[in-house]
């Protein structure tokens, strides 16, 4: 066969790259804005339906409430985004901030927060190795470790809660700087952190990369092993602040500390446009989420609904929040198979 | 007739039965009323309950799904039963209770095949629906049936047992010699492949979904009868228990494939631990720790083996 | 040829289909006679895939219509369109890894008895399918166990126990070796003499041109021609395509400058590849060939660090240097474009910056320690736009909106960008157009005159010819020959490879024995 | 791009809406102010029976008393205790009644409260060490005792004395049933018994179900088993009768709280006793104790130094069960 080489000058723009632009990129869309779309749809409705959620004291309230989950969400943030996932949030959770109310008592506030989220980190160290140079899938590697230190908390407590209620420690989960909560003014810290780390830095690179395609990040150089590692590490470190914070803001900590808080972090992630099989997600979308969760809590117990039917309506908000993409392709589906019946349908197949 | 049948992934599934040797050994030696016949029974009875269930989750796993929602449905089911037992008889309470079962697995696989929910996200926010659906439906309230013997039999003896026995039976059956089995696990194969060739991936979905949620119920109800009370707070945590003993029993997470046989000795491996640390007094506190260490063991076990293996492959060094 | 004689068995009317923005198929109408091998060509985004789709049952058409057999037909979804007697083989293999052969050819046709799959019947009628292909595969294996030839047999006879009328094959050579390939064409022949029809979809035009009765060519969605093989040269036929003018190329002559690769005895993975000893200089290409399985692209990988190099010496610019990881090999100025684009080199959901500068990040993109500088990244990307010619509207677009040939421009872009000294190419047009394919040749060329040293990996003999100066053929491992210039031609590469007379001829004991 | 433009601005107006209703908002909300007292009650956990009852008490009596009423529940977590109650503050409350999951965590709620000069009023559980105004108690480490003394009592005059007992308790970290244990554990030593096993069984029915069928292996011939609380005690109570054996002839089961469910337990003759708490009782004390603490009024403290209150436990056997079922 001869081999063909064509004029340059003539060539025309592929058909591919154009047509994409003029049409609007709804999943892209609802991705990056949805969750900040959802929030304030429910804030327009608990503003006019129930008068005592629009004041200070409660937004104060929310926003205070929504950095626990956010916080240990923004690390989570990073794990989805190399799809994988970290279900020992919980376990970590409690033994941290034990371990911060623990220091805290004897040796101060500096001290606390270091050994909460230097605990985190070691835990997040175990997970990462085992998911990456062990190589069991994260799914089970960290329901392991779940088990584990969910069990270890237990026995270095002997089940017993710790309390600790020096001004300077709990000044971090009550207080308030220029009226905003203070764990809030450290989730958006973090959660800023987290963006500048996820766009300006190699290692963001790296885990949108992975979390697209494990392989070819390892073909185009990703020291894949060392940034999950890493990642696991990020999650603890995060996760561990933000127990400090809780420590701090209930003046204690023991084991059990809220229960199925591991669920809560990814629905949040989730629910904030992150995709679970990876490579997608913001952290505005983490954000607008956390707040979103607290919020509708806060919502509910102001309107007085139920606990009962509290937990109906968070579920389906969460659902219906995932179901919109979902459901518009579903819709775009069914107007053109029913565009393609029409002039057929009377005849036989 | 030499029928050849596919080779199976079967490692996995001698390592948990290994694994479960050891411990029962272990157990045997240090305490002598470990292999006492009532004490067996016990372990098989505690094993049954998650197993029934763990069986389910194992057909949702190798379809390349889960389902979170389990615990919920398991006390959904046993609330409306025990609630029907004396207005309706104990054969159609039950029955009601597993089409309870199925119903709520219908409305998971509704949500996933239909909304395009990925089925983590999706039976989580069932998780909370459903046992909120569970409370409302008793006001809170416990549901007590004392004295009603006929419900009881669904889990006294060797009845649950015998159901997780036969449900394994039947379940091995229906995936490895009926074409909605095999459906399954050409679904979790690959689900896009499967479709190009004519499996109605959404069917086998909402089928395997429902199969859960009735499996889940089944396990509601044995519960339930155990105690001879419904109540919206029963079964807290068996999702995670359940998928627990899948994963010991070898079935991979990346779909495709189902141990059976895997799931039963899980699920016995971790009954004879509770019952083992039970028997020796050892403190709750320490049944965590060994089921985690445990989990992780037998999979690094298995991830280390495969690992050996596939050096001669690409890999991230 | 009487095709005047015979019966269209399936024919697409006005057929149109609409994806938001863009209109894939424009008024397409053709048709195809039962018992002919019609080859549909066209570049990429003429609106072959959806024509496939369509006929597949995954797509509706927008307007138009399908007949089969001259009665209008409508296929919801893929089932319906198999119980019609259509199978389609797509690119990437609609096969499930974790069942048996057996299974696979049979889904969701089982042969039953009662409730329960009646595995006697199938594993025996799969063995009877497998054995008018002529291969010998157990019906039990998993298809997880089978070489990538040997799954596209699979493939085939899932269609042929359809009872199939009309098999639609997209690309079906583009995963195989020039020996599986011939084979393939060979079945392919035989299916139509059988009398089953056959749509061949290809970029290849010298297989199209062996086989098609018929051809008919898409090009931006709208029907150019339909031609008996006879009434057509390929010269109209990609001209049909591209829609423009195209003139001649050759491999230009070429300087070889300082050595900058030297190989003594290297031994790959324990053995996988051995006694590999070669050196290559500047400005020159050096290609590999090799039936699959030969060590070429074990090589490959082990020269970029993805597998050990377990014994001998590798010198780069007479520096001795360990190439541990494809990280190591980046910054050792060794850049590789993957043989696998979908799976090894693209992240479809990452911008086209993103993509290009994945490699290097740290390297270049560091304003102060640790934060990229975006800017920089940004005019990087519009740099090689303009140096390797790719088209896109923004850096932040992401990839997967490119043509094919465009997205592997970009991974070119990503291996050049860490200071590449040596080029690894492996199968650098796998699955893109003719157009982009020159282009991408001029490219090369342009790079090797620039000089950069280039190791070229491919299973296409006419790339082989067109690009290297001198070629290495790998049999079983180890390196058989080496071709010089213009000794380098398909005889000369494939009757070493195979180790017979350059006629050749395929029988399935040797295809076996290749895998 | 100018489709992101275009959201960005729908965005944009649409915050700038909410922000503007929030503000409208909070001056009505400011100019609401209603003349009614209310009384906020933070529930420990709406799921269990005994915490059901105590909410009824603490509304009934809050009505009955003409105050406004407001509800939220822990749902046993206590960070989501902390922030329901704060909820619960931040709506102007005039007194809080808080039946706290964890009284550890309290610290915060107490001093949220003070802030607003709102008295707090702690309903059973315990008082974490805060600075709250007054405790209503149950003596759980006296009911402990009871359940002992009684089990004592019925053993002592059985022919085959043995003296081995199990005891099961809730959660680990359970403060207040810890108590109970320990009450009844240390008692029954002192009256000469081995306690030869102690486990959990997480305050669920279930659990306690499957804990009891390993105690029955491990111990065949244990007599009693004093549970923490009576959900765990009626699944004892069935796992017993599982094995052929009844709960009060054989091994006695004695469970906590007097929940619904017991008292037609004992009834039915499946289980012996359990200790009374009276938790709708102490629902209408806690609204009374808010009411004088509103009038600036000092409660009769029981124990003045921890401001304690303390309510009677009882012991209940299957005559007193009757009665308090047919109320």
């Amino acid at each position: 066969m001869r081999i063909l080489q064509t004029h340059k000058s003539r060539i025309p723009d592929a058909p591919a790259t154009g047509s994409s632009i003029n049409q609007v990129d709804w999943d892209l869309l609802w991705e990056r804005f949805g969750t900040a779309v959802v929030t304030i749809t429910i804030w327009l409705i608990a503003g006019l339906s129930t008068p005592r959620f629009a004041n200070v004291d409660n937004f104060v309230s929310v926003l205070r409430q929504s950095a626990f989950v956010g916080v240990s969400a923004v690390g989570m943030t990073f794990a989805i985004i190399a799809g994988t996932f970290d279900l020992s949030v919980g376990s970590t959770q409690a033994l941290c901030a034990w371990g911060a109310v623990s220091v805290a008592k004897v040796a101060g506030v500096f001290p606390a927060f270091v050994t909460a989220v230097a605990l985190g980190g070691v835990i997040g160290l175990c997970n990462g190795s085992l998911v990456a140079l062990v190589r069991i899938p994260a799914f089970i590697a960290t329901l392991g470790t779940m088990f584990l230190v969910n069990g270890l908390t237990y026995i270095l407590t002997n089940g017993q809660t710790a309390r600790f209620s020096g001004k300077p420690f709990v000044w971090w989960g009550n207080a308030q700087v220029m009226s905003l909560p203070v764990p809030f003014v450290v989730f958006l810290g973090c959660a800023l952190l987290g963006a500048a780390i996820l766009h300006r830095t190699s290692f963001g690179r790296f885990i949108y990369a992975i979390g697209c395609s494990r392989e070819a990040a390892n073909v185009a150089g990703v020291p894949v092993a060392k940034t999950t590692i890493l990642v696991f590490i990020v999650v603890g470190l995060f996760t561990g602040l933000g127990a400090a914070l809780l420590g701090a803001r209930l003046y204690s900590a023991g084991p059990g500390l809220e229960p199925g808080f591991e669920l809560n972090v990814i629905a949040t992630v989730v629910l904030g446009g992150t995709r679970l099989a990876g490579g997608r997600g913001s952290m505005l979308g983490t954000v607008a989420a956390a707040i979103l969760f607290a919020t509708l809590a806060n919502v509910l117990n102001l309107s007085h609904v139920d606990a009962f039917v509290q937990r109906v309506v968070v579920g389906f908000v969460l659902l219906l929040a995932l179901s919109v993409e979902g459901v518009r392709q579903r819709l775009a589906e069914y107007w053109s198979k029913r565009a393609a019946r029409i002039p057929q349908s009377s005849q036989p197949l | 007739m030499n029928a050849r049948k596919p080779r199976r992934h079967r490692v996995a599934s001698s390592q948990v039965g290994l694994m479960l040797l050891m411990v029962a050994g272990v157990f045997a030696v240090l305490s002598p009323r470990f292999l006492t016949p009532g004490n067996l029974l016990n372990v098989c009875t505690s094993a049954s309950v998650v197993a029934i269930v763990g069986l389910g989750m194992t057909l949702a796993i190798a379809s390349g799904n889960f389902d979170l929602s389990v615990g919920s449905t398991a006390a959904f089911a046993g609330c409306v039963t025990v609630s029907l037992v004396q207005q309706i008889g104990v054969a159609l309470a039950i029955l009601a209770g597993l089409a309870t079962g199925a119903a709520v697995g219908l409305i998971n696989g509704l949500i996933v095949t239909e909304l395009g929910v990925p089925a983590f996200i999706a039976t989580l926010g069932m998780l909370t629906i459903v046992r909120g659906a569970a409370l409302i439906y008793t006001g809170g309230r416990d549901i007590y049936l004392y004295g009603q013997t006929q419900y009881k039999i669904l889990s006294s003896g060797l009845t649950p047992v015998l159901l997780a026995l036969a449900l394994a039976f039947v379940l091995w059956f229906v995936l490895q010699h009926t074409r909605f089995g095999r459906h399954i696990l050409a679904t979790g194969s690959n689900a896009m492949s499967a479709r190009r060739v004519g499996v109605r991936t959404s069917l086998v979905l909402l089928g395997v979904f429902s199969i859960v949620g009735a499996t889940a119920a089944l396990s509601g109800l044995i519960l339930s009868a155990q105690v001879l009370t419904g109540n919206g707070r029963l079964a807290t945590g068996l999702e995670l228990s359940a998928i627990a003993v899948v994963v010991l029993g070898g079935t991979p997470l990346t779909g495709g494939q189902a141990s059976i046989a895997g799931t039963l000795q899980g699920s016995v491996l971790v009954a004879v631990i509770n019952n083992g640390l039970n028997l020796l007094n050892v403190s709750i506190f320490y049944q965590n720790v060994t089921l985690g260490l445990l989990l992780l063991g037998t999979i690094a076990l298995e991830a280390l083996r495969t690992d050996r293996r596939r050096t001669k492959q690409l890999t991230t060094r | 040829m009487d095709e005047i004689q015979r019966v269209p068995i399936l024919a697409v009317q006005n057929l149109s289909r609409r994806f938001p923005g863009v209109l894939a198929l424009d008024n397409v109408s053709f048709d195809i006679l039962a018992g002919e091998v019609h080859a549909l060509v066209g570049e990429n985004g003429a609106g072959k895939s959806t024509l496939i789709g369509i006929l597949a049952g995954v797509y509706q058409p927008s307007a138009g219509q399908v007949l089969l057999d001259q009665k209008p037909a409508l296929f919801p979804d893929p089932l319906s369109s198999q119980r019609a007697g259509i199978s389609v083989i797509f690119q990437e293999f609609s096969l499930l890894p974790h069942l048996s052969v057996a299974e696979n050819v049979f889904i969701s046709r089982e042969p039953r008895r009662g409730l329960t799959v009646d595995w006697a019947t199938m594993n025996r009628q799969t063995q009877e399918i497998l054995r008018t292909l002529n291969v010998e595969i157990d019906p039990a294996t998993l298809v997880s166990e089978l070489a990538v030839g040997q799954q596209q047999l699979v493939e085939i006879a899932r269609a042929l126990s359809a009872k199939t009328r009309i098999i639609v094959m997209d690309e079906p050579t583009a995963a195989l070796n020039e020996r599986e390939a011939v084979r393939l064409l060979e079945i392919v022949r035989s299916l139509a003499a059988g009398g089953v029809s056959v749509l061949y979809v290809s970029h290849r035009l010298e297989e199209v041109f062996s086989i098609a009765d018929r051809i008919t060519v898409l090009r931006d969605g709208r029907h150019i021609v339909t031609e008996g093989r006879s009434a057509i040269t390929e010269q109209r036929v990609v001209s049909a395509m591209v829609g423009r003018e195209l003139v001649h190329s050759t491999r230009p002559s070429r300087t070889a400058g300082a050595i900058v690769l030297e190989t003594k005895d290297v031994t790959v993975d324990g053995g996988l590849v051995r006694n590999v000893s070669f050196s290559l200089r500047r400005g020159e290409v050096l290609g590999l060939a090799g039936l699959m399985g030969s060590g070429c692209s074990e090589l490959m990988e082990g020269l970029y660090g993805l597998r050990e190099i377990t014994a001998g010496s590798f010198l780069i610019e007479d520096r001795p240097v360990r190439i541990a990881n494809p990280r190591s090999a980046i910054l050792t100025g060794v850049g590789l474009v993957p043989e696998d684009r979908k799976r090894q080199s693209v992240f479809p959901d990452l911008s086209v910056a993103h993509n290009l500068t994945i490699g290097n990040l740290p390297r270049w993109f560091r304003a102060f320690p640790g934060l990229l500088d975006l800017a920089g990244e940004r005019r990087k990307t519009l740099d090689y736009k303009r140096q390797l010619n790719i088209r896109f509207t923004r850096p932040e677009q992401r990839i997967s909106g490119l043509s094919g040939g465009n997205q592997q421009k970009v991974i070119l872009a990503r291996a050049l960008a860490g200071n590449c000294r040596l080029l690894l190419l492996a199968e650098p047009t796998r699955g893109i157009d003719v157009g982009a394919k020159a282009e991408i040749y001029a490219l090369i060329d342009r790079l090797v005159q620039k000089g950069i040293a280039v190791i070229l990996q491919t299973s296409e003999l006419p790339e082989l010819i067109r690009l290297a100066d001198r070629c290495i053929v790998f049999v079983a491992g180890e390196p058989r020959g080496e071709l010089c210039g213009a000794e380098i031609t398909q005889e000369a590469v494939m009757s070493l490879a195979t180790g017979l007379s350059h006629r050749v001829t395929v029988d399935s004991a040797s295809l076996r024995s290749i895998q | 791009m100018k489709h992101v433009l275009r959201t960005s601005k729908l965005l944009l107006s649409v915050t700038a809406l909410t922000v503007v209703t929030v503000i409208s908002l909070t001056q009505s909300s400011v100019a609401e102010g209603s003349a009614k007292k209310k009384i906020g009650f933070s529930v420990y956990d709406m799921q269990y029976g005994f915490f059901q009852e105590m909410e009824k008490g603490t509304r009934e009596a809050s009505q009955a008393a003409g105050y406004d009423y407001v509800l939220v529940d822990q749902k046993s977590s206590e960070s989501t205790m902390v922030s329901a109650t704060q909820d619960l503050i931040n709506q102007g409350i005039s007194a809080l009644i808080i039946s706290p999951f964890k009284p550890d965590a309290l610290g915060p709620i107490v001093d949220a409260a003070k802030e607003k000069k709102i008295p707090v009023v702690i309903d059973d559980i315990g008082g974490g060490g805060t600075d709250y105004d007054v405790i209503v108690i149950s003596d759980n480490e006296k009911g402990g005792v009871l359940a002992a003394d009684y089990i004592d009592s019925v053993l002592r005059s059985r022919p085959n004395n043995s003296k081995k007992v199990a005891s099961i308790t809730c959660e680990p970290s359970a403060v207040y049933a810890a108590r109970r244990n320990a009450g009844f554990e240390t008692r029954i030593k002192e009256l000469g018994y081995q306690v030869v096993t102690t486990l959990s069984g997480n305050s669920r029915q279930e659990e306690g179900y499957r804990v009891t069928k390993d105690i029955l292996s491990a111990h065949p011939d244990v007599a009693a088993i004093f549970s923490g609380n009576d959900p765990m005690a009626v699944g004892a109570a069935q796992a017993v009768a599982d094995s052929g054996k009844s709960g009060v002839k054989d091994v006695l089961i004695v469970g906590f709280n007097a929940d619904e469910i017991a008292l037609q337990a004992i009834k039915a003759g499946q289980m012996g006793a359990t200790v009374q708490q009276v938790p709708r009782e102490m629902g209408k004390m806690t609204v009374d104790l808010a009411t004088k603490l509103m009038k600036g009024e000092k409660p009769d403290y029981s124990n003045a130094a921890n401001r304690e209150v303390y309510v009677p436990v009882n012991l209940i056997t299957a005559k007193e069960a009757d009665a308090l079922l047919k109320k």
